[in-house]
């Protein structure tokens, strides 16, 4: 595969941007979607002291949830954790701050800092203490909003069915959900693939996330976890 | 939940008399995702997943699944024809614009005036709110289907919630083993008794006053 | 066609949604992408007094231009008139008021409202009068912003390629510009289209915007101006 | 703008020099339109239109032109291998996100500090910012192409814009028919004077001080 923009990088390669303390966003929605090979790299690479950004702890073997399980991250940013006893666990111990942030808000939060948005005005939790707390509340147009801050954060780390050299990258059913927000959130993006496919072989108007966002391209080792139905 | 299959499918059966042609609908886990087994063929409906799902099925058979179709609880669906994948932004953007008509959910506590509160026992489990918030807040009609009374056989329909709320004066309906309960700005009004149970059954167990 | 979701239908029922001093939201940039046949139509209905939400004004005789140049609207929230000199005429008459928003905030303004924000905080000319003028500013962890409000009206008109009886819509491709976010801002949502294909025809994966949001359906009678550049 | 054809080109091919291999380029309407004519071949660089095309390629021959397929300024234009299309509000994403690497404009007037003034003349003009002020307030490096005085022999580098500003300490570099400059926190750097100009004439014809 010709590599003209220098994007498509090993796995190892890949792990040069991951440090402790950093702040990672990754895509998936209850561990689909999650990148497994970046993910196995950060275990095996063993970063610490990790503060994660997505929309769930996974399942405790299951996509981010092997991070949080392994007591890896000190606070993760998500919709919830319901699905991951251990995250709970550890949160209730006082090992894991959790900040609860409503799904489609938390999506819009990752969205906005993705495109280089200060916050979101949103109607949403206004009332719920766990959403609203501590939160700036703004009036417009005679309506009561929570100020939802956008997010950012040093790497993002996603997954996708198809990428070309340039980082094009088309995803492949529900397996989408949070990865193109987050392909945009992170001020380096590496995604991992399942494919790539030479220039000009991805149709300019089926690309979801265009190449522009994206740093380097990992190629996948595929699912190495047990899926929470099988 | 102490209800046996033939109750719940009562249940999901009486919910899906609610669902028009033409509708957009979202589905929470457990009775709510018996209610497609119940709809008349001849209805056009659009099942919604909060994950990016327009347009969801049955789920595939045993050996057919596929990990990158999954629902919002992270099992395996299918899609019928016309189906699209959006991003979770845009999933969510169709419930906060009023473009998802119905949700179907359950819940821990509803009171009298629809409060729900489905989402939190304090000191014993804090999973965070997920999409319920949004769902409960922004979908057009909000049904909740549940167990008329809990397992130390309490009330599950209250005067006022115990438990934190996932959102106030959010419901519309609520179907239970014993009967339909329909929201108003005047309370509740009993719409329908359920066989074998009686009035006096339904009062007995619900822990709030109601028109009929 | 099958049309089991009754979207699909005429140019003339699609009129009885439109009348004087509506707001209406228009997809298209420069023209392109503007729906020509329901530009026509509105022509042709004589709805006035109307206030428009879209890009820009178009040429003197094209896209949303026409309608501008006729006189039929009193408003226009856009990022620039600079092609369609009718309009900056009407402008310096006093007969339009002009609101102008940043070319990517008016764009982000139109998503907020289609997908239910209140608004969104934006570090764009922030020290321009034209841009900041009497809006609310915010300071966010130590940055300050201004308010930009979200934009939604009575009815959006969009142009898209291909479309199915539910209204899933595909775009062509730099003809796509604002019309995904347009078709999310509308009450009603009116989708004018090149071809209508059978349901299941459109792979979901490469649907860009999902017919949940698209109301009706119109069949293009195809563009009917004559381009700048010919 | 009264610059031959000759002399804008070279304009053009000094600004291409500062595009480097895997940059994503946005090009303003005028000279720099001529920028991608002198780019060596070995250069991977993709231009960015604001109305949403990553990749575009050369203008289409007559006659082949695609309605749909336009640049931001509404004229036909072709995509290269690895090209993309988006809606206008992912496409300024890009720019604010800082993806953008360099964006290469026409200006009235710039400020010895970097001010950018190229989008009204009160009382004369007044078409709206457009993308203008994402491009010069967010993309990484700003480069501005225009004749080194306006029509009435007047300087366009100044102390202070006479015009309202499009953005402010936003431009990193101008290239005139004369040189080029580079802003820096200390003021102007004439950088490199063009034949058959000399830094007599380039004195005279600059409305502020600078460094060389």
């Amino acid at each position: 595969m010709e590599n003209a923009f220098n994007k498509i990088i090993t796995i190892e390669q890949a792990m040069e941007n991951f440090h402790d303390g950093m702040t990672i966003i990754f895509g998936g929605f209850g561990g689909i979607g999650s990148p497994p090979t970046i993910i196995d790299g950060l275990l095996e690479k063993g970063v610490k002291e990790l503060t994660l950004i997505g929309n769930d702890t996974g399942f405790p073997h299951i996509g981010i949830g092997k991070i949080v399980s392994e007591g890896r991250a000190v606070k993760i940013i998500a919709s919830h954790i319901g699905s991951n006893p251990v995250a709970g666990q550890l949160m209730t111990d006082g090992k894991l701050e959790v900040e609860f942030s409503p799904q489609g808000i938390l999506a819009e939060r990752i969205r906005a800092g993705g495109v280089g948005l200060g916050a979101i005005l949103s109607d949403i939790g206004m009332d719920n203490e766990m959403v609203a707390g501590g939160k700036q509340r703004m009036l417009v147009e005679g309506k009561e909003y929570l100020v939802e801050t956008a997010l950012t954060g040093d790497v993002s780390i996603i997954f996708a069915k198809k990428a070309d050299p340039y980082g094009n990258l088309i995803y492949d059913k529900s397996a989408r959900n949070t990865n193109p927000l987050v392909a945009m959130a992170g001020n380096i993006t590496i995604a991992e693939v399942e494919e790539i496919v030479s220039l000009g072989n991805l149709k300019p108007d089926e690309i979801t996330t265009p190449g522009v966002f994206v740093d380097y391209i990992v190629p996948s080792k595929g699912v190495n976890w047990t899926w929470a139905w099988e | 939940m102490g209800l046996g299959i033939d109750v719940r499918n009562r249940i999901a059966k009486r919910a899906a008399e609610e669902i028009k042609n033409g509708m957009v609908v979202n589905l929470g886990i457990g009775i709510p995702s018996l209610v497609p087994n119940h709809l008349p063929d001849d209805i056009n409906v659009m099942f919604h997943a909060e994950n990016g799902i327009t347009g969801m099925g049955p789920s595939p058979k045993k050996g057919e699944e596929d990990e990158n179709l999954c629902n919002a609880g992270g099992f395996p669906v299918t899609v019928v024809s016309g189906a699209s994948y959006c991003d979770s932004a845009i999933s969510f953007g169709m419930i906060r614009r009023g473009r998802v008509d119905m949700t179907i959910l359950g819940s821990l506590e509803v009171s009298e005036n629809g409060d729900l509160a489905n989402w939190i026992v304090p000191g014993k489990k804090v999973p965070g709110m997920g999409g319920a918030m949004e769902l409960a807040q922004k979908a057009k009609k909000v049904i909740v289907l549940m167990n008329h009374v809990d397992k130390q056989g309490k009330p599950k329909i209250v005067k006022e919630c115990s438990l934190p709320l996932t959102s106030a004066r959010c419901v519309d309906l609520i179907i239970t083993e014993m009967g339909v309960f329909e929201v108003t700005n005047n309370g509740l009004h009993l719409k329908e008794i359920f066989p074998p149970y009686s009035f006096e059954e339904i009062k007995t167990n619900t822990g709030c006053d109601f028109h009929w």
